[in-house]
């Protein structure tokens, strides 16, 4: 039987998701036995690749990479999953938009800050641009199920990776569903 | 203490119960152990019907009542956990997330918050609706508190717990539809505050973390919103040390 | 204390008044006519029969609105026991040239005149306006002279309050305001309900845009409004009455604020109206531009004072209402009624119109449509009639696409629906509402989705912000209409737009939420394609 | 409107200094305004209505002013002052255009108007221009449908008016405009 294969993406956020992800300890193992982690910030591929059975993205949309990311997950994916608050509602990383148009952020903070060398960071496809607004996964792909927690705790997130192995979505009562 | 009110026979999703002559639907529900989730409903303060998480189905005719504001009569049929219930519910806190900047991950109130759990209560995994972010200033202005109209919803628990307990109306609204907001006093710091008595029934009624004890971190605030309860009942029946009876 | 009006001798003296002069010109001096001139054009006449000297033959009379605003200013020419002639459009030049012609030549002036022999004269039946463009609005007298306060005076001399209430019963008139709720059923649980001080509360805070036929009762027949007041009041044992005006009509407020004192003096008002046992206070209250104090509830903490929220009801106003007492509120266009029905009888009202909405209903026509202005017609007449014949159609040879009426609270009725009787539940059977009558006709070339975007910005404006459903859920169709207007919208948007319209409609506090997804809600049933047509086809959008 | 403006100036130019506790004799016709109502706290609108006649405008100080003649919280009318869209807390401009948006007016391209004065005078709607010199407003209906696009200037009322023929009036008034 072909093994599932798993991807996990950061996008937007701090890795706290990812942290908490490897806080399965043990379990992974168990996890390599019946999936392939095929995509990874914790594991060195460069190309998201194609027919992965579900990927679990963590993280907001911020940036331009973050969106094309986002894109290809999507077309390349047969579930996605919202992996953590940012992913689900921009949470801390979308904490910027109150503040309006990203080019202002910037200036205030690299440019008018006191302890700072008046110079906003610029280089070129290294340095993605900033989205206007921080949008959460949702609001720019199709998602299938959604995973909140800032992190979402290991035994929720092994039980969202199980269920997904049966075939079926996580569970999305209770709390496996709490916030923050 | 014995009840001898008249009383009716009203049934909960299906499932009979009594009730009394004058009380509403949700003192009942939750005299009788039954959940009907509300926020701006609290015990002690007069009713105020605006966040509308209570609004439960009369079989007649299927209109939509809030609870809280609604009172039992004979034979009443109520619904709660319906599919459209459930569904306008989950909506309805949905709106409230998308209104404020509620970022539980940074919140004082974080794991002792009501709007948090009603989310886990209502199934509500992620918001449909563009959040609004609007731009809200903090007002740590208070030696003693800190209000962020961030996480605010309006419930209005703190406009009246100081109005009618405290008697110092320090709290109103502003403005309107999606501008209101809270204000002290003529919309100054809330430590320029002349009639603030630092008494801290806001602070304890709060249901999220938007009015808080100073130097709070995350997850450190607890409300005490039934602090209320309990002086309602020392006040009306001079039970001062009874939180049983009370609560 | 002075002695009350003598009604009939003021109305022997008017009849001579009437007779002096061969010739007497009624002016319309309603707000829509002074906008397009009508004050010069006063003046006009009125220096010229000065300098002409035809004091004596001529009276030039201001009056309240003749109905067709889109041709003001307009003027009547009066011969004494005969002809008429009505002419449109007049400027001060045209105002000296028809007077004169008529004076001097016995001749009219075709270029100006208006031919009253279309169904826009014709097909109306004027109760509510019949005094436009007939009684002078300043002088009681006048008012008086066409019957006025005669009603008030049967009432309080040969009725019981109980056989008034039993007429307006037989009338079957329902209130003109919105639900078109049974006016019978709320005087009675007023005269029913118990306590020293009760009130009656004249609804004045007429919001939809599009409707201003309160503010031409307000301003051009002040005393048919008070007089209905009184004999709702003395129906229901109440003696304190307010009118609540939007602060948007400030020459309304003077109208009623000058005829409430001339009405006390003369003692239709005050301690021992016209000698009986029967006292009355009125008093004008002012809005300050909140659409939402309309609602019965609203408008009442607005008269305390307070901001203007809706409160949750039960307990309803007429159990415990302005500062905990009974109170009764009525829509103006309902209390303008009151003095016809008393006078002519229950069963006359309720021999026009339909079964089931009697008597007649005053619309205020506009948009995309020849003749606009304010008509009264029969309840039940067709939409078509209404639109075609009394409107004279649609300009520039266009088709006729949609006519909205109830406001931001009502719906778009498509074509195919023209010849549905306007009444309370046929309008409501097409997801529409009767409101207070406003009605925009609109061409072909109105998209239907801007109309339902523009009314949720209206009731976003508007929403007082108490309840989460109308204060964020307005706020979120808002986003999601101007998503799909821009053509960035999804079929997500499509959905979700549907869903927050049953979620406001039926979790929102007031009759303002609850009917706020209402023009979303009938643009979607009778004009899905124009949505579907501005999807964006992808699933998601894009950032 | 109109008499509400000639009232203000006229007020602001000769009782400016007297003998008013407050040093402004404006305060005299709000003060016969709270007499003749007896004070009632229910009288707040009508109060604000008569204080913005006088001074054109609501500031803290007559806010503050009201609440105490009333005996009112503070914080209770300030949310009953901001509640209605009539209150305005900024002095107006020398000119004031408002446009009706009402539904008819809508129809016939109220829209266009707005944004064409706001554009060329880089003015929102419901603020006044930097200068001072233009408050531009919308309403919700002037109940002068028959007349749409209806738009008032300085008090007078207007009909059948366009985009052209709005800039031509405010040109008239306020200057070029930009």
């Amino acid at each position: 039987m072909k093994q599932a294969s798993i991807a996990t993406a950061w996008l937007g956020g701090c890795s706290g998701c990812h942290m908490s992800f490897l806080d399965m300890d043990e379990w992974l193992f168990e996890l390599a036995d019946v999936a392939d982690i095929v995509y990874s910030p914790i594991a060195d591929v460069k190309e998201f690749p194609s027919d992965v059975d579900a990927t679990l993205v963590e993280g907001a949309v911020a940036n331009e990479d973050n969106l094309e990311l986002a894109l290809e997950i999507r077309a390349k994916s047969r579930l996605v999953l919202s992996f953590g608050d940012c992913a689900v509602s921009g949470n801390v990383t979308a904490m910027r938009n109150p503040l309006g148009d990203p080019q202002q952020i910037l200036q205030n903070v690299y440019v008018e800050a006191p302890d700072r060398d008046g110079l906003i960071p610029n280089a070129p496809g290294i340095v993605p641009p900033l989205l206007p607004q921080v949008r959460p996964l949702h609001k720019v792909i199709r998602v299938d199920a959604f995973l909140p927690g800032c992190p979402p705790p290991a035994d929720r997130i092994q039980a969202a990776l199980e269920a997904l192995l049966e075939g079926a979505l996580p569970p999305n009562r209770g709390e496996a569903i709490r916030w923050g | 203490m014995r009840d001898t009110r008249p009383t009716v026979n009203i049934s909960f999703d299906g499932v009979d119960y009594e009730g009394y002559v004058g009380e509403s639907v949700l003192e009942c529900a939750r005299r009788n152990g039954v959940t009907i989730p509300s926020l701006c409903f609290l015990e002690g303060l007069s009713v105020w019907g605006g966040c509308r998480i209570c609004v439960v189905e009369v079989a007649e005719g299927h209109r939509l009542r809030p609870a809280c504001a609604t009172q039992v009569t004979p034979d009443m049929e109520i619904k709660i956990e319906t599919p459209r219930l459930r569904a306008y519910r989950k909506s309805v806190l949905e709106l409230l997330f998308a209104e404020g900047n509620h970022v539980c991950a940074v919140c004082v109130s974080n794991g002792k918050c009501e709007l948090q759990d009603m989310a886990v209560f209502s199934g509500m995994d992620h918001v449909r609706y563009d959040y609004q972010a609007p731009r809200r200033e903090v007002d740590a202005s208070h030696p003693k508190y800190v209000f962020d109209p961030n996480r605010c919803i309006l419930c209005t628990r703190c406009v009246r717990v100081c109005d009618e307990i405290e008697g110092a109306h320090v709290w109103d609204i502003s403005y309107r539809g999606e501008h209101a907001e809270l204000i002290t006093e003529m919309n100054r710091p809330w430590g320029d505050s002349l009639s603030c008595t630092w008494c801290g029934k806001c602070v304890a009624v709060c249901p999220t973390g938007s009015l808080a004890y100073e130097g709070r971190s995350i997850g450190e605030m607890e409300h005490d919103p039934v602090m209320i309860k309990r002086l309602a009942v020392a006040r009306s029946r001079g039970e001062w040390l009874d939180p049983e009876g009370a609560i | 204390m002075a002695a009350p009006i003598d009604l009939h001798e003021v109305m022997e003296r008017e009849r001579e008044e009437r007779f002096r002069t061969r010739w007497r010109v009624k002016a319309c001096s309603s707000t829509a006519c002074l906008s397009a001139g009508a004050g010069a054009t006063i003046k006009a006449m009125e220096d010229l029969v000065e300098r002409d000297d035809m004091v004596l033959e001529v009276q030039v009379i201001p009056t309240g609105c003749m109905g067709l605003c889109s041709a003001g200013p307009l003027i009547r020419m009066m011969r004494r026991g005969g002809d008429e002639a009505d002419y449109r459009n007049v400027t001060p030049e045209a105002a000296v040239e028809i007077v004169r012609s008529h004076v001097l030549d016995e001749e009219p002036v075709p270029e100006y005149q208006l031919d009253t022999s279309m169904p826009f004269f014709t097909s109306q039946e004027r109760v509510v306006l019949a005094n436009g463009g007939v009684i002078n609005p300043d002088r009681i007298e006048s008012y008086v002279a066409h019957g006025g306060y005669q009603a008030l005076e049967k009432a309080l001399t040969t009725m019981k309050p109980k056989a008034v209430v039993e007429e307006i019963r037989k009338s079957g008139i329902r209130g003109r305001g919105g639900a078109g709720y049974p006016v019978a059923s709320k005087w009675s649980l007023l005269a029913a309900a118990s306590g020293k001080t009760k009130y009656v509360v004249a609804n004045g805070d007429e919001g939809d845009p599009g409707a201003y036929m309160d503010r031409t009762i307000m301003e051009d027949d002040p005393h048919r409004l008070i007089e209905g007041i009184a004999i709702a009041a003395y129906a229901t044992g109440a003696n304190q009455a307010y009118i609540y005006v939007r602060a948007e009509y400030p020459r309304a407020i003077e109208r009623l604020d000058r005829a409430i004192r001339v009405a006390r003096r003369n003692r239709l008002l005050g301690r021992k109206i016209l000698d009986t046992n029967f006292d009355l206070t009125v008093e004008v209250r002012i809005g300050a531009g909140a659409f939402v104090c309309g609602e019965e509830t609203a408008l009442m903490a607005s008269i305390e004072g307070r901001r203007g929220t809706p409160q949750l009801r039960p307990p309803y106003p007429t159990e415990k209402g302005l500062w905990g007492s009974p109170t009764m509120i009525n829509n103006v266009e309902t209390l303008a009624n009151i003095a016809p029905i008393i006078s002519r009888g229950g069963d006359w009202f309720a021999s026009l119109g339909t079964e089931k909405s009697t008597g007649t209903k005053v619309f205020a026509l506009a948009g995309d449509i020849t003749n606009t202005g304010l008509i009264e017609v029969p309840m039940g007449t067709t939409l078509r009639e209404i639109v075609e014949d009394i409107g004279g159609g649609i300009p520039d040879g266009k088709q006729f696409k949609a006519a909205q009426t109830g406001g931001p609270s009502g719906g778009c009725i498509p074509s195919k629906f023209l010849d549905t009787p306007v009444d309370y539940d046929s309008l409501r059977e097409l997801g529409s509402i009767m409101g207070s009558g406003g009605l925009i006709v609109m061409d072909e070339d109105v998209q239907m989705p801007d109309v339902a975007k523009y009314f949720m910005e209206f009731s976003m404006d508007e929403s007082c912000g108490k309840c989460t459903p109308c204060r964020v859920g307005t706020v979120q169709m808002h986003n999601l209409l101007q998503r799909l207007c821009d053509g960035t919208g999804s079929k997500q948007d499509l959905r979700d737009l549907e869903h927050l319209c049953s979620v406001v409609r039926d979790t929102s506090l007031c009759g303002l939420g609850q009917a706020a997804p209402n023009p979303v809600i009938s643009t979607l049933q009778y004009f899905r394609d124009e949505y579907i047509a501005l999807i964006d086809q992808q699933e998601v959008v894009h950032a | 409107m109109s008499d509400t403006r000639t009232r203000r100036v006229a007020g602001a130019t000769d009782s400016q200094q007297g003998d008013h506790p407050s040093g402004d004799n404006r305060f005299d016709l709000v003060d016969k305004h709270l007499k003749r109502a007896r004070y009632e706290q229910d009288q707040l609108i009508e109060t604000l209505h008569v204080a913005q006649d006088v001074f054109g405008y609501l500031s803290e100080d007559i806010l503050i002013y009201v609440a105490r003649a009333l005996r009112l919280p503070p914080s209770m009318v300030y949310g009953v002052a901001t509640f209605y869209h009539l209150f305005t807390f900024d002095p107006p401009g020398d000119h004031s255009c408002t446009v009706c948006t009402g539904t008819a007016c809508f129809v016939k391209g109220a829209d266009d108007i707005v944004q064409a004065v706001s554009d060329t005078y880089s003015v929102p709607a419901g603020e006044t221009s930097e200068d001072g010199s233009l408050t531009l407003k919308t309403a919700r209906c002037l109940g002068s449908c028959g007349l749409a696009p209806v738009v008032v200037f300085d008090g007078n009322v207007l009909g059948h008016q366009d985009t052209e023929s709005t800039l031509e009036l405010v040109a008239g008034a306020v200057g070029g405009g930009g």
